[in-house]
């Protein structure tokens, strides 16, 4: 069987993202707000990733073994194209401290309202 | 390909599943899947160096912060 | 040789922070490291000069051939531009977020490292962002950005702050995962990420719809970046939610992010008719919506918050245009409003630490206790709706100038109208607070505004209104530099 | 039948003694501001189109008056409402942006 990974990436990715937008927009709870916010960032990392995927390629890791061998050409032919995985790297890291500071943020206005919800936290704000 | 494809499969069923759950421990624990899914999607997709990353935070740590955030405040949805 | 103060800039601010966070406790430390701290920050984008640098020294390379780059040469380094432009902003900034720093290790008891090192973290993201020649390194530092000013929100610790925080920050992770979902799909295009290598790339290229699309996605996060239309209530909940000097600092940010993102914008796809109509329609919709809403407004800072954001709207309409006129006027306007909106936002801030409260049902009468925070508000006000004698008048009356020059003469009008109703709703908050009768005041215990002004509030307002004034008087030196920049920028599109 | 003027005025009242100087003011800045800003936005449409979606706004704001009240609730800090036009304009923009003129 012969699947196209990197065109299902992509539509992996598209479904992430419209999950989570789906997820921010509509779910009343918090944490699944939360969770919404999460699933965007990963979509997003996700086309990244595709991007820099090369069919048949190899990680682009060298290693010395590749210097004495002589093979550094054919690494380089064969590398995935890696400046995408950095940024990824980047990202992951940033959503991760953004989604610690939103669970903060969330247990704070728990104690205060006794509720995550949504609705119920921002009520007072319906002019 | 086979494999990619049933990952695939597993991070948007388990992204679906999170969302569903009123159990709010239960998604947690579901989308700890859903990192997982993406780190081995990510080791597959020749990005080793992220796919660790990924492991550590999204299999481990963001749903351990996630579980906190619950046990602090409400299990189940109201 | 002074250009290796450039990194200076970003780095400084960045270590300061980690130390800063890593004082919290020691009382003494904390107040002495932010005081000097922000000496260097001041210094350093004044000693330093024009150029650019390159992280790691990596030089440019002709392009090899089989990479399906086609450019000639590539930059290799993440490369920081400065210039006149990046000077002046990040002198601004600086200076404004001296006078958050200093008012809060003189004003609170405790100086709290944490909180300091948040104001550091914002101003190393907004100084990287005004630099950065780089589209993914601006990337980074709007999400730290993002981050650090909903720190800054929490900070001051009651229920409505967070509320606004949680709102900034889902909202913010929205947009940010837009900005780089656009620049994913141009680095999957082009393969490059230099913003120089990037626009001659685009050049005469921008039709395909992946392109068009990356455009819609960047324009959705300089949006929210810089609260516009939709993100506009957001903005305003998070302005009025903050202790007003943090409100100064984060409306300053706002615009000089503001002004930072749309001239990468106009750099990369400057010739593209559809983006100028749709960042223009977006900024009257911004302009109407906050001087409108100000109006209407039963608490000050809420009223000077969407004032604020109002004014975001007509910073935005001139750089939109798209000329050389309109985006110097822009830039002078982005300079001048954040100058006058921070004077107001600390009067205002010593009204609420006087009266405990800005609501104006329980103000009034204020204009004998406190004259001369009545004479320095109302200078704020003449500053900010552009009355002659100050400096938003100069930029006003050249952005009016430059839109009808453009060919468009309604946004003169709509301009002109809009600078009214900031007026009007600014002069109610001054009347409801100073001029009417009220034994509301009374009854909240008198608050001894005059005496108890604290002598660094008292300064910063007199010197923020001497520089109103000054720059008012003679907007030669500045505006015509900033022209300059303009012409430059618009040269190669 | 009443005038605009106290209907205007009646329903500033309802909510609140200071608000209704600054409220009339409002009101009648964004009857100005609306024709303006539909002809700075609608300008590069072709006049056939422009008519009937002037019209179309003017029966929109004639019908939805007074306009300060609806204004300042949907300018509101309510999450759903953010999240309604941020979603919208998130649509419209890449919309306009692909899709053209």
């Amino acid at each position: 069987m012969n699947v196209d990974v990197q065109l299902w990436s992509f539509v992996v990715a598209g479904l992430l993202v419209i999950i989570g937008l789906y997820a921010i927009a509509f779910m009343d709870n918090l944490v699944k707000k939360i969770i919404g916010v999460m699933l965007v960032g990963d979509g997003v990392n996700l086309v990244l990733i595709t991007e820099g995927f090369k069919p048949g390629g190899i990680v682009p890791i060298i290693s010395e073994k590749l210097f004495s061998s002589g093979a550094v050409g054919d690494f380089a032919n064969d590398a995935a194209y890696s400046l995408p995985f950095a940024l990824v790297l980047t990202n992951i890291v940033i959503g991760a401290s953004t989604l610690a500071v939103l669970l903060g943020i969330s247990i704070k206005l728990y104690q205060h309202y006794r509720s995550l919800s949504v609705a119920h936290i921002f009520q007072e704000d319906d002019a | 390909m086979i494999i990619e494809i049933a990952i695939l499969f597993v991070i948007v069923a388990s992204s679906i599943l999170a969302l569903v759950q009123r159990d709010l421990m239960r998604a947690v624990i579901i989308i700890g899947f859903q990192g997982l899914g993406l780190a081995l999607l990510y080791q597959r997709l020749l990005a080793a160096d992220v796919a660790i990353t990924q492991a550590i935070l999204g299999s481990a740590l963001i749903p351990g912060l996630m579980a906190i955030t619950v046990l602090k405040t409400r299990r189940y949805q109201e | 040789m002074n250009s290796e103060l450039i990194p200076l800039m970003v780095v400084f601010p960045l270590i300061s922070a980690i130390l800063l966070n890593l004082m919290h406790g020691k009382d003494r430390a904390v107040r002495v490291y932010g005081t000097l701290a922000m000496v260097v920050v001041i210094a350093v984008p004044l000693l330093a000069v024009y150029g650019n640098h390159l992280f790691g020294a990596h030089p440019a390379i002709d392009t090899p051939a089989e990479t399906g780059i086609a450019l000639g040469r590539i930059n290799l380094a993440i490369e920081y531009s400065f210039g006149f432009l990046q000077r002046a902003l990040i002198f601004l900034l600086a200076a404004i977020a001296t006078f958050a720093v200093l008012s809060h290790t003189s004003n609170e008891k405790r100086a709290s490292g944490v909180y300091l090192s948040m104001v550091m973290l914002s101003i190393a993201a907004v100084s990287a962002v005004v630099m950065a020649n780089d589209i993914f390194n601006m990337f980074v530092f709007l999400e730290i950005l993002t981050i650090s000013q909903a720190a800054m929100v929490v900070a001051k610790g009651d229920i409505g702050g967070y509320k606004a925080a949680l709102k900034y920050l889902i909202f913010g992770g929205v947009a940010g995962g837009a900005i780089l979902l656009g620049i994913a799909l141009l680095l999957g295009t082009f393969g490059v990420l230099n913003i120089t290598d990037l626009g001659n790339a685009l050049s005469g290229n921008t039709k395909s719809p992946i392109v068009l699309t990356a455009v819609g996605l960047l324009v959705i996060g300089w949006l929210f970046e810089s609260g516009l239309f939709p993100f506009h209530t957001i903005k305003s909940h998070i302005y009025s939610s903050a202790k007003a000097d943090v409100a100064a600092l984060l409306q300053t940010e706002t615009k000089i992010v503001l002004v930072a993102i749309a001239i990468i914008l106009l750099r990369l796809f400057g010739g593209l008719s559809n983006m100028s109509a749709v960042m223009v329609g977006l900024s009257v919709i911004t302009l109407a919506f906050g001087s409108v809403m100000a109006l209407v407004q039963t608490d000050f800072r809420r009223l000077l918050a969407f004032a604020a954001v109002g004014q975001a709207g007509l910073v935005g309409i001139g750089l939109s245009l798209g000329t050389p006129d309109g985006i110097a006027a822009s830039i002078f306007h982005a300079v001048n409003d954040a100058l006058a909106m921070s004077l107001l936002f600390v009067t205002v801030f010593v009204i609420y630490e006087g009266a405990k409260t800005t609501e104006f049902s329980r103000l009034g009468g204020l204009l004998t206790k406190a004259p001369r925070l009545a004479f320095l508000q109302i200078i704020g006000i003449m500053a900010v709706s552009g009355v002659p004698p100050f400096n938003a008048y100069q930029s006003e009356y050249r952005l009016i100038g430059a839109a009808f020059q453009a060919g468009y003469p309604e946004l003169g009008v709509v301009i002109i109208l809009g600078t009214i109703v900031t007026f009007v709703a600014l002069m109610k908050g001054f009347f409801l607070t100073f001029l009417k009768e009220s034994t509301a005041v009374a009854a909240i215990g008198r608050p001894q505004l005059s005496n108890a002004l604290p002598l660094v509030t008292f300064a910063t307002m007199v010197i923020l209104a001497l520089v109103c004034l000054g720059i008012g008087l003679h907007p030669g030196p500045l505006y015509d530099r900033f022209a300059d920049v303009a012409i430059t920028l618009t040269m190669g599109v | 039948m009443r005038s605009l003027y106290d209907t205007l005025h009646e329903t500033l009242k309802s909510r609140g003694g200071t608000h209704i100087g600054g409220g009339f003011t409002a009101e009648y800045m964004l009857l100005a501001f609306f024709p303006l800003a539909f002809v700075a936005l609608l300008r590069g449409l072709d006049s056939l189109t422009s008519a009937v979606l002037a019209i179309l706004v003017t029966a929109l704001v004639a019908f939805s008056l007074p306009l300060v009240k609806k204004v300042s609730r949907e300018n509101s800090d309510h999450f759903a409402i953010a999240a309604f036009y941020i979603a919208i304009v998130m649509g419209l923009v890449l919309f306009l942006m692909v899709g053209g003129f």
